[in-house]
């Protein structure tokens, strides 16, 4: 099943085409990675796949998004319930300046959950799903802002895992973390890959070898290629593909 | 009309005829600032070379100044205290009558001494108990320490008394509020009070130039030139005092609206 | 050259010195003679009366209520024209409004106090069905007006600081916008909305020629709709005519200003130092 | 794992924001629309009414006369000129001491508790309302150093008022000066002094007229701080050193005389449109001066 | 003839001592390159030898350094003389915001030349000696920033010529340049040593062998090697040299 679906979709910043006619299409419950050289194009179309691209001025986008089948660019179409819907976790681990507790609840209280215990309940499921409970359990009240980066960037998952996402969008999850962290994320994101479906962008070939289903290959505004992992990294079946994954350019 | 004085000054000079140089600064009261604005205009225009300085202070530091000697002349809308005569010579320059004025709409046209105090002090709080409408009376007055008010709270005999609605700064401020509010009453030099607003007539008898000099229009108060005693004037400065005091000088006096005490 | 250059940075020092020194000297006389707490908590000033009265208590309150009037109406109204500003309205809008703010900062205070002589004090009059419309209300709606420069300006700076990743998040958890700019942005641009208050507060309680031109000036203990005296009126409207202990007194006044000014300033620095302690 | 609504088609259905979140977001836009709305209309509301009360008082007469007590008149060419020297006085004093405390924050100090001792007692200037500088300086200059109440003593204390001003504005730009200018200055042989004349101070300049534009519109809006020290004389002087020694009223607080202690409202009126006036171009000075310093870098 | 001598140098910044111990006699009319990892204290070193290290607070020397004999630190010296003879460069060009002939002219303006005819002699001398003056000589009263980064950078060394130096220090000055203003650069080098000394910093290896005839090599603040570049090269007597210029470390 294909969780969502782009047909010909375009962007262009002002007058700058970002996106050129992209049709992909994401399965369900499977890591799918974006990859390419810098400028290309990764950042962007992941953002169009939850509508944060609306937030720049000047974006101009055609040709279709389906998710679930439904248009998420139609006018009915409330972009607050799809942000819930599709979850995402940036680059640089962006907790709010409050407390873990609060960092947590911010999304449920947003939608409409007050209830103590239901809350409590929801901020520990979530951090046990971002493998963080048992590191912060203790200091739920203290400030997000002391912990250590890869802690946060976990926390941030944590964050979006609470409103109950079906995707996780994250752009360059662990680009700004230590090894050891990158690892215990990778290993995360194996973990979610059984409730969620998970979109990845890495500048790393190496980390989507290691842990995507799928793999995208973006290039100036175009994608490329697109196929299963493990096809595309043995044997890629476009040139420009080859040139990049063995370190020609970018 | 600034012939006429020319010729007077040239009399009493007391130099004579010898052309007078340097400066006079003045300094204190500012009800006094047209009659000494006037005064100090026209003596400029006779005296080229003399530059009279006012320096709008209030009576008080007015009369500071004189004794501490840093202005030549201190004025003061008030008379001198005893306690300030021991060392400081008080010349009366003119009197100004003190004007009771309400707004144009009001009916009112006379009010007695009593009626005036018994307003001040709050008693009479409505027009209607003085023959007007039936409003409340908005008492707007001086702040503490202004020779209007120490005049008026003194003649009236409200001393301490008064319950004013506002305390304004000025003459103009007063007469600026009378103006804009139908309710209004208060109390103003008469040499800036125009036709803005209604003076009333206090026991009868109309504020002028004549019943304040003759002493039938009550509420008044005089404008002092203070020096210090004992001492020789420069002759610039004794010039000027002696130009406000003479006869011939009388209508400049007038002209800013105040009564000239000389004879 | 160093040492001229020494010197000239010595006068910032030498003139808060000396500032000071002056307020104290001139301020303490007075207070020595009238004993501290008969001054700050008398409720009558009698300063011309044969047997005067300093109390500053009305002066004190009034000054107080004054600004707590004016931050009351001024910092909603100017946070909310910050957050537009700021977040909400479209680039065109925001250039116009901007520079708007920024006259009206370059309005001077007289010009204030005139408007509010003439249109304001015979409005609240009207309005109220008052007899006297100089009042403590006109003053806190000419303060209120005169601080809303320094709220919106400085809040829009802390809002502008905001890291745009912490808005991002919100919207990405499904936020409205509205939504990520009160429950994120606000709450993380406090301490600079703070200062701007507190800036606020300063330029209020410090005051004085336009509240001279609308409250009345009469020494009442605060009321809302009756003529009151602030604190920096009660110095500038007797200075000009007191003389020996009231002139003495006044200075007390102005001491106690001072003071006033002198622990916001300390706050000020405080929030900002925090501020900038956090980055 | 949620269940999703379709409808025929397949199509999952997005159900709209919930009727709590939507009235809430429209009543904080709307309140965000009003006070924006009160901010422009009280900023269209002022200024349209001074110039509506005002520029039909502004007549040539009023403008190129002095007040006569004599004749009745009143006019306003004093306090134009009065307004004038201030500004003149208080700048030729406050820019080289302003600019000199500048240059020895950034250039010159390495005391650091000075320093902060110095960028305190600054923002200390700042704060202290003008009222007090009124106080301060009829006791300091016009008492104290005995200058009476004359444009010299209100131009001290303007001094002091401002230059807090000049300073911050001065430092802000002699921190832009990039470090490789000095380095290469200095690594030529020059002395500090040289290198500032010659290259920190001409690259700084715009934050220096910056800093003058804002004091010039700190300076004709002030009244409360020359009321005690300025005083409100009206005479034309004979010239500026004449002038200096008397007391003379500025622009601003003439209108406060004229407004509040002669119930003169028209020409308050017009001397509020005047200020306007000044107070539009000088931001608009500012303005250009601001654009030319982005330009630059 | 060694122009300077320094012994037993040591630079404390604050409690951390970034060199320790340098003996090092600099031969006159030769080029003496610095080599050394980052941090090692090359560009301390160098400008202790015309004291612009006196700007940085809290530095605090101890040792000699001998220019032409005389100590530069005692306290007679005047140091505005120093640097006029002992001239510098630095890594990134750094001409002033002014015509190319004011920042020529500057120096010698500063040391008290204000005839017009000497000032242009001088000019173009020190343009002519900077191998500049052919591409610039129509520009003169032109902005200094519009030259290219290669002709700012010979601009700011005509500069140091201008006021007609023994010793010219150069900080890096070729890092921030293109492969052919570097050549035009080194070449202009080789030109400068028949009148002056040259003391370079240079992060490159190759380019210290290229041109200089005596090489330092500094490590963690000590001076381990200093011998002619050949020899340096070839057979470096200390171990960490060699592994340092066989690229072990650094
Ligand atoms: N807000 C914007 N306005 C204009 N152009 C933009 C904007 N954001 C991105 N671009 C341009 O769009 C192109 C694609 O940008 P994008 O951020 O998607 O690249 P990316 O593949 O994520 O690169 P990176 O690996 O560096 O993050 C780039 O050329 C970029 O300059
Ligand atoms: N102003 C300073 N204050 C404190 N420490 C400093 C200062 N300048 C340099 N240092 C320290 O002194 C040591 C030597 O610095 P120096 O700049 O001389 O190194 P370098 O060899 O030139 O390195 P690079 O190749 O990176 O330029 C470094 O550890 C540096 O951190
Ligand atoms: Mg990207
Ligand atoms: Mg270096
Ligand atoms: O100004 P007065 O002193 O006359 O009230």
């Amino acid at each position: 099943m294909d969780i969502i679906t782009t047909n010909n979709l375009e962007l262009w910043y002002g007058s700058f085409q970002a996106l050129k006619g992209i049709d992909m299409k994401i399965p369900e419950h499977q890591i799918t990675a974006f990859i390419g050289p810098s400028g290309c194009g990764k950042s962007t179309f992941l953002k169009t796949l939850n509508r944060m691209n609306d937030l720049v001025p000047g974006v101009k986008i055609t040709g279709e998004i389906l998710y679930h089948g439904q248009d998420i660019y139609a006018p009915e179409v409330d972009v607050t319930w799809l942000r819930k819907r599709v979850g995402m976790v940036f680059q640089k681990p962006n907790p709010f300046p409050m407390s873990i507790y609060d960092n947590i609840a911010y999304g449920p209280r947003l939608h409409g959950t007050h209830s103590k215990a239901e809350l409590n309940d929801l901020v520990e499921q979530s951090l046990r799903g971002a493998a963080l409970w048992d590191e912060v359990k203790d200091r739920l009240k203290k400030s997000a802002l002391g912990l250590s980066g890869g802690q946060q960037q976990r926390m941030c998952i944590a964050r979006a895992l609470s409103v109950q996402p079906d995707v996780l969008l994250m752009d360059e999850p662990t680009s700004a973390l230590d090894p050891i962290s990158t690892m215990k994320i990778e290993e995360l994101m194996s973990d979610l890959k059984q409730q969620y479906t998970v979109v990845i962008v890495t500048h790393n070939m190496q980390q989507a070898a290691r842990i995507s289903d799928r793999t995208a290959f973006f290039l100036l505004g175009e994608m490329v290629e697109f196929d299963e992992t493990e096809r595309m990294f043995s044997m890629p079946s476009d040139k420009r593909t080859e040139d990049y994954i063995t370190g020609r350019f970018g | 009309d600034s012939g006429a004085p020319a010729e007077g000054s040239g009399e009493s000079s007391p130099s004579g005829a010898t052309q007078l140089s340097g400066k006079v600064s003045t300094n204190g009261s500012t009800s006094m600032e047209k009659v000494i604005g006037a005064l100090s205009e026209a003596f400029m225009q006779q005296n080229g070379s003399v530059d009279v300085t006012y320096d709008p202070t209030g009576s008080g530091s007015g009369i500071t100044a004189a004794k501490e000697g840093t202005a030549d002349i201190g004025l003061s809308s008030r008379a001198l205290k005893d306690e300030e005569t021991a060392d400081l010579e008080g010349t009366t320059v003119a009197l100004d009558g003190i004007a009771i004025i309400v707004n144009k709409a009001n009916g009112v046209k006379d009010l007695s001494l009593e009626q005036i105090s018994k307003i001040a002090t709050g008693e009479i709080s409505n027009w209607k108990d003085v023959g007007g409408a039936d409003a409340p009376i908005v008492m707007i007055g001086r702040e503490a320490g202004s020779g209007t008010r120490d005049g008026f709270e003194s003649i009236t005999g409200t001393s301490e008394k008064c319950v004013y609605a506002q305390e304004l700064t000025a003459t103009g401020a007063v007469i600026a509020a009378v103006e804009s509010n139908e309710n209004a009453i208060g109390y103003a030099s008469l040499s800036s009070v125009k036709d803005s607003v209604n003076m009333v007539t206090v026991d009868g008898v109309t504020p002028s130039e004549a019943t304040v000099l003759d002493g039938t229009y009550k509420v008044q108060r005089p404008f002092v030139m203070v020096t210090k005693k004992g001492e020789t004037l420069r002759p610039e400065v004794q010039a000027f005092i002696d130009f406000a005091l003479d006869p011939a000088n009388a209508e400049i006096i007038a002209g800013a609206g105040a009564v000239s005490v000389a004879k | 050259m160093n040492t001229i250059f020494f010197l000239c940075g010595m006068t910032a020092i030498l003139s808060v010195v000396v500032i000071t020194l002056y307020m104290v000297l001139s301020g303490l006389p007075a207070i020595r003679e009238i004993g501290l707490a008969d001054f700050l908590f008398g409720k009558v000033w009698k300063s011309t009366a044969k047997d005067p009265q300093f109390g500053i208590l009305p002066f004190i309150l009034t000054s107080l209520y004054g600004t707590g009037g004016a931050i009351l109406l001024g910092v909603p109204v100017g946070l909310l024209t910050a957050v537009f500003l700021s977040k909400v309205a479209p680039r065109r809008v925001a250039n116009v409004v901007r520079p708007a703010v920024e006259l009206l900062a370059g309005i001077p205070s007289v010009v204030y106090g005139l408007i509010g002589m003439i249109v304001l004090v015979p409005a609240v009059a009207k309005t109220f069905r008052l007899a006297n419309g100089t009042s403590l209300f006109a003053a806190i709606l000419v303060l209120a007006i005169m601080i809303l420069p320094s709220i919106i300006s400085v809040s829009e700076t802390a809002l502008n600081a905001v890291p745009p990743e912490y808005e991002e998040a919100s919207l990405a958890l499904g936020a409205t916008k509205i939504e990520t700019i009160f429950k994120v942005s606000i709450p993380a641009a406090r301490s600079g909305i703070a200062a701007g208050v507190v800036l606020g507060v300063g330029r209020a309680i410090g005051e004085a020629m336009a509240v001279m031109m609308v409250a009345g000036n009469v020494a009442n203990m605060p009321e809302l709709f009756k003529s009151v005296t602030f604190l920096t009126t009660a110095v500038s409207k007797e200075m000009s005519y007191a003389s020996g202990l009231q002139r003495q007194a006044l200075f007390s006044i102005a001491l106690v200003l001072f003071l006033f000014i002198m622990v916001i300033n300390v706050i000020l620095g405080c929030i900002l130092k925090k501020k900038g302690g956090d980055k | 794992m949620a269940n999703y609504e379709r409808d025929e088609t397949g199509k999952i259905v997005i159900p709209p924001l919930s009727k709590g979140r939507r009235a809430y977001d429209l009543l904080i836009k709307g309140f965000l629309y009003l006070a924006a709305l009160i901010t422009c209309a009280l900023l269209v509301g002022l200024i349209g009414y001074i110039f509506y009360r005002g520029l039909p008082n502004i007549t040539w007469e009023l403008v190129s006369t002095a007040p006569s007590a004599l004749k009745d008149t009143i006019g306003i060419l004093p306090n134009l000129l009065n307004t004038l020297y201030i500004i003149l006085i208080s700048l030729l004093i406050v820019l080289p001491l302003g600019i000199g405390a500048a240059v020895y924050l950034t250039e010159y100090a390495t005391n650091r508790r000075l320093v902060w001792l110095i960028e305190f007692t600054t923002e200390t200037l700042t704060g202290i309302p003008s009222i007090i500088y009124g106080l301060v300086g009829m006791l300091f200059f016009v008492q104290f150093c005995n200058l009476q109440t004359s444009i010299l003593a209100g131009a001290l204390t303007l001094v002091v008022m401002i230059l807090p001003t000049i300073v911050r504005t001065t430092q802000e730009s002699l921190k832009t000066v990039p470090e490789s200018y000095r380095e290469g200055a200095l690594g030529l042989g020059a002395t500090k002094w040289y290198m500032i004349r010659t290259i920190i101070l001409p690259s700084s300049i715009d934050g220096i007229v910056t800093g003058c534009i804002l004091a010039v519109g700190r300076i004709v809006g002030e009244s409360a701080a020359l009321l005690f020290t300025a005083g409100i004389g009206s005479i034309i002087a004979k010239n500026i050193f004449a002038a200096m020694s008397r007391s003379g009223g500025t622009l601003s607080v003439m209108l406060y005389v004229y407004a509040f202690e002669r119930g003169e409202f028209g020409v308050a009126f017009a001397i509020a449109a005047i200020l306007m006036i000044l107070v539009l171009c000088i931001n608009f000075a500012a303005k250009l001066v601001n654009r030319k310093l982005k330009n630059k870098f």
